[in-house]
């Protein structure tokens, strides 16, 4: 296990909890909402945030009390913040002339690493003048440079455009997957998340509300964040082995739960019918439409009712069902893509 | 156009540039060679630019650490020793000689020492007359340079303290050349200061021709007898200094935070 | 004329009289119930150059004919007349480092000696003093007034100046006055005059400075009778 | 600590404070309450509070505009009015009060023309002494409030212009509270300057007790006479502009810029 | 017709010129890579930047000539520059007052419109304090408040995180619909531009490249970039009426071609093989695995060969087909899911 860490961090009305170990190798992506404390998180492990309580243990060697500039770790900032005053070069070249390498050296092993990031021919070039592809890789490998053992990124890829920003991630994932020290990244972004890490750990409001691998997390949100984020429907009730009952519904599902469940079901699960439909009544109810917009190829149309429920349907069957906002409607769900799981 | 806003400007650049215009229809233009030829007038004007210079390199060299301390550091007493900085800005610039004679003259806090020890003291030399222009300019500097370092992104510091870079080495290769423009900024103000400066130079550092005497007291000495000459010879200090600002161009308020 | 309406009148002196026609401005108030007498005291010459750009004086009292002539030259004053001379003195520290005891001491290129600048009436009246000697000073400074000279002196930061009798006086112990005889030729005159378009109680004035009173006033700070 | 900054830093500040710990020393404090209870003393410390605030208030009036002007618009020349802007800095202030006498005395290009067609005259009046306090002053403010709309978001301001506001209401509702912080500083620089303004005062006012006299007149007249009080003098000036400093706190410098 | 202008503006290395027309109540979307002038085009039509030729005429009337605040143009700019020290309602008040309303009727006004965005709560706060997506309404209640007749949005959505970004984007979509003037808006996220435009027009280096419906383009893309957003595989070729040669493969799709032609097909359109599949040879070829990657809940397979392609399957056949980099690979693409159309 390489890092190891309890991270209490105490402001005026907020209040960071943390626990978190990444082992070698490992990509630990840290997702929750706007100002759940992740950017905190990543600080107080860099050092520029003090710890009000825990401890931070890299290799079995505690960290906390080190200074920045003497903790193994290397950092991705959210805007990578190159020095603009310097080349590409000089910027990967700044972390081993810290660290007491010789100038030569420290050059020489820029350009190995620059090289490694197909970025030869950007080395005299001033952060300025790269794209913001090449800027993140520059990034990466100022971060790299310095050998950490400790790698943290703070969305490493939000300052990218759609385009560019495939490119990039798929590129992370290649240098993530080479790289033997710990990494925690902090991201907004699900698909990002989904690609590049090996476990997830949400975090809300200062605290851990949900940790798994991503297929876990996908089909098994425990939140409303989390379901969102995923593009779930989610529900909170009660199991009683068979269904989960939520309100005055009950669901059947794939999976038999006792006790407090969740269920959850994707919105292409989901069927819309102008009247009753006949057959089997389980996961049915009838509800009123609140808004349509066109989502992808299909159309995405949120259902009010006893639950609020979105669905995807063809456009074809939006003129077909004549989805205008106002109008009842019913809506029901397959049991076979609906998962149940404890709460 | 905001007339609103053109028309004070206008009349604030008037009041600040017709005083000027002033001084040049009455200086007697017809002695301006025979005065430029004055070996005592190049010598004022050279050791004038010469002290301000060393001025402002003493400023810099103090000023902005000090600045940084300021800016960046937090420890009891900070906004006193703030507020303390502008002392010189307040202080008749005479009274303020007459403090640097207390401390650094011969019988000063300072000075005696300096003289038992080394044998060295420090007025009536040129080191003397930068001593006191130093004084006088290094606020301008000091509060330049700190409103930069507040206005700078102190991320960049963070990232390169994450890169192993001690605080030092943080702001010599990274604090330093991003607040460059402020930094440039305050060395104008304060060399331009320091370039004027003639109270404390006076009192501290005497009067004497290519030692001590700046344009500022070549100027003084002159109204007492002509006028006209004084006149000429601000109007001279006033064209060598506009003219290595604008050489200076854009860049010194341009970027400036 | 705002300034020197029927009970008031404006004063421009040099700044070394401050003490001196504070004192006697007080006694003209008493004299003339009524009145108010307003001082203006700075340098000579920048009051010549006030004067001259229109300034609204009554009387003008100045520590140098040449600056007085600046004005009476734009024909803005009556007749000058002297109204009191100063005398130079040597002055040093009390504990006198240097022990300079004459004139001649000060040639010693040991002694740091502090001179008024000759554009300045004290620094005409050193060299002239200093040439009727025939002797040559190398002085460390050329100060811009005679007080600055003062306090050079007082901060020990030289071992003599030449400065005025009154200003030893003033100093009130904080520096000894060392007189010599070739002061003698070099007397400063301070020439008193009153301006163009003043009232009548300027001319009063006038005759207050001249008088015995006046006279005594200004002989007790050192000043000496023309 | 970064001691390669700690160390200069802290010898930049002595040489500020310690001369002003020089007169601390010097000054003959058994005379303060005696002193303060001079009517004269008080009324010069009043006219001093009071004429620095006009010509604050002066400065900010015509100097907020031209450094709108100066960073906001292009037109020939800016350049070189720009260096023009630091000319009261560079002129010795003595010089500076008879360019204001040739400008605006009662003979001067313009003044002549006040008096007659008013029968106004500025010169050893207390607007005079306000006028000669800005003339010197108004460069700081100007440099300061320039760099801070320099460095200040123009998007706010196109945003505002999207909205229909023309450019004066864009300045007075979204650049003026904007920048509000460096306009606090650069006011600061310049009632601290006007505050201990002497040479361009004494010139181009005089020094009439209750009119014209300000603190620095008042130190120059008892440094005639009786050179301790001179210091005691300063250090009441000194003393009353820490306290309004501080007590404004760290906003002045704070956002500034 | 209600916003028709000829845009072009000229820079030291860079050329925008655009043709643009938007109809009445309609929405168009600037898409393009960075720098391929959208923000250039945004700012000229609202008078931020001058024109160096074209002109610009809103129903009718020419208005190219008019400084910024005498445009009726409400601007929603990509950080919304709300001004900070003014409160959310005075923001809104801020261009009515601006535009000759009294003081009582700015305000009101303001607090109806706030009201309408649901934010009536929040009428005195300053921006600083408002979520990201709080934020948003009230910029766009601030651009609305001066009935504009043209509305331009400048990457509204990007400075919000994936979870409000849903909620805005909606909520964006039915404040377009009630909006009568034309809209422009620009963004970098593919699904932005689905989900809120009528017609799309993307422009790259400074000129239109493809123009059409959010459809029309996903379906037909006819530049790199573009199939990159909408995650096509795009080839030019030439048609001979039965497929498109594009080297030395020929591709059969469900249309017929002659002359130069596209081809494009989903990454779910390719099939991966070890060895050659038997059957029809047709859109067939053999290459290399240059990288895996997971994406969503497959997997995205990049091949090299004679053309690059991407192709999305399931974990389960990643397994099974041994996907490391590296190893060559049979790939075919159904003519079912191709698509042919002319260059
Ligand atoms: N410098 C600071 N001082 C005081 N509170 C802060 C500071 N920085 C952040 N906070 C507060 O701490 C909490 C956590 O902030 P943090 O930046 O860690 O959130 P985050 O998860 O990174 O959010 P985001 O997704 O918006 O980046 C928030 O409530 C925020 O308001
Ligand atoms: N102020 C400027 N001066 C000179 N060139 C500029 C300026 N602003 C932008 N450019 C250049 O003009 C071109 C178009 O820029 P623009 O901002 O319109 O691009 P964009 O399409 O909005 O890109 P992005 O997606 O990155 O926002 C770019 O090449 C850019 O470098
Ligand atoms: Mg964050
Ligand atoms: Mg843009």
């Amino acid at each position: 296990m390489t890092l190891r860490a309890r991270i209490v961090v105490e402001r005026p009305a907020f209040r960071l909890d943390l626990d978190l170990t990444v082992g070698r190798g490992e990509v630990v992506t840290l997702l929750g909402p706007n100002g759940a404390g992740k950017t905190t998180a990543l600080r107080a492990l860099a050092g520029l945030t003090p710890l009000t309580e825990g401890s931070i243990e890299l290799d079995g060697v505690r960290i906390d009390r080190e200074p920045a500039e003497r903790r193994p770790v290397g950092v991705v900032f959210q805007d990578y913040l190159l020095f603009p005053h310097l080349s590409a070069l000089d910027n990967v070249a700044f972390g081993p002339r810290c660290r007491g390498r010789s100038k030569a050296e420290a050059r020489l092993l820029a350009r190995e690493l620059l090289d490694r990031m197909g970025l030869a021919e950007f080395a005299s070039v001033r952060p300025r003048r790269l794209s913001g592809g090449q800027a993140q890789r520059v990034a990466l490998a100022r971060a790299l440079a310095v050998e950490p053992r400790l790698l943290l990124l703070d969305e490493p890829l939000a300052a990218l455009d759609a385009h560019t920003r495939l490119e990039i991630r798929s590129e992370l994932r290649r240098r993530l997957s080479g790289f033997d020290g710990a990494t925690v990244l902090v991201t907004h972004d699900p698909l990002d998340a989904m690609v590049l890490a090996d476990r997830l750990v949400v975090i809300e409001n200062g605290a851990v509300v949900q940790e798994g691998t991503p297929t876990e997390i996908a089909r098994r949100p425990r939140t409303d964040y989390v379901a969102r984020l995923v593009g779930l429907n989610l529900y909170r009730g009660e199991g009683d082995g068979d269904r989960v009952r939520v309100g005055d519904l009950a669901f059947a599902a794939e999976e038999h739960v006792t006790g407090p469940a969740f269920v959850a079901f994707a919105p292409r699960a989901v069927a819309l019918y102008r009247a009753r439909p006949d057959g089997s009544p389980r996961n049915l109810w009838e509800g009123r439409i609140d808004g349509v917009e066109r989502h992808g190829d299909n159309v995405r149309v949120h259902v009010e009712g006893p639950v609020p429920v979105a669905a995807d349907v063809t456009p074809a069957a939006v003129a077909e069902l004549d989805l205008t906002p106002g109008r009842p409607i019913w809506v029901s769900v397959k049991a076979a893509e609906t998962h149940a799981y404890p709460a | 156009m905001p007339w609103l806003l053109v028309v004070p400007a206008v009349l604030g650049m008037a009041f600040l540039v017709l005083p000027l215009a002033g001084l040049l229809v009455r200086a007697p233009w017809s002695t301006l060679p025979w005065r430029l030829s004055e070996p005592q007038v190049l010598e004022a004007l050279r050791l004038s630019l010469v002290t301000a210079s060393m001025a402002t390199a003493v400023c810099l060299v103090l000023g902005v650490p000090l600045a940084w301390l300021l800016a960046r550091t937090d420890f009891p007493g900070r906004r006193l020793l703030r507020a303390l900085v502008t002392v010189p800005l307040v202080l008749p610039p005479v009274v303020g000689g007459v403090a640097l004679l207390l401390v650094l003259g011969r019988r000063g806090l300072i000075g005696q020492w300096l003289e038992s020890a080394f044998g060295f003291s420090l007025p009536f030399t040129t080191a003397g007359v930068v001593v006191a222009e130093a004084f006088v300019a290094m606020p301008f500097l000091v509060i330049a340079v700190e409103g930069a370092l507040r206005a700078a992104d102190v991320r960049y510091e963070e990232a390169a303290a994450t890169l192993g870079a001690s605080r030092f080495t943080v702001f010599r290769r990274v604090t330093l050349p991003l607040v460059a423009p402020g930094v440039l900024a305050g060395a104008v103000l304060c060399w331009a200061r320091a370039l004027g400066e003639f109270g404390a130079t006076i009192t501290f550092a005497g009067n004497f021709p290519g030692r001590t005497q700046t344009m500022p007291l070549a100027v003084y000495l002159a109204l007492e007898t002509e006028p006209e000459a004084a006149i000429v010879l601000s109007l001279v200090l006033l064209a060598v200094s506009v003219v290595i600002l604008v050489a200076l161009r854009d860049r010194w308020v341009g970027a400036a935070a | 004329g705002s300034s020197s309406t029927e009970s008031g009148l404006t004063v421009f002196a040099a700044a070394s009289l401050t003490e001196t026609f504070t004192e006697l401005g007080k006694r003209f108030e008493a004299a003339h119930p009524g009145t108010k007498v307003t001082f203006n005291f700075g340098s000579s010459s920048t009051l010549a150059q006030q004067i001259v750009q229109g300034a609204p004086a009554g009387v003008f009292a100045a520590a140098s004919p040449a600056t007085m002539k600046t004005v009476a030259d734009a024909g803005l004053a009556g007749t000058p007349t002297v109204f009191v001379q100063n005398k130079l003195e040597i002055a040093v520290p009390p504990d006198n480092p240097a022990e300079v005891e004459n004139l001649k001491d000060l040639t010693d290129p040991r002694v740091k000696v502090a001179l008024c600048a000759e554009q300045v009436p004290c620094g005409a009246a050193a060299a002239k003093a200093l040439g009727a000697a025939g002797l040559t000073v190398t002085p460390v400074t050329l100060e811009q007034d005679v007080k600055a000279t003062l306090t050079k002196v007082e901060l020990g930061e030289v071992d003599a100046a030449l400065v005025y009798k009154t200003d030893v006086i003033a100093s009130g112990g904080k520096v000894t006055g060392i007189p010599f005889p070739e002061a003698d030729q070099a007397v400063n005159d301070y020439p008193i005059a009153t301006l163009k378009d003043a009232p009548d109680l300027a001319r009063r004035f006038v005759e207050l400075v001249l008088s015995q009173q006046g006279r005594d006033v200004l002989t007790k700070a050192g000043f000496e009778a023309p």
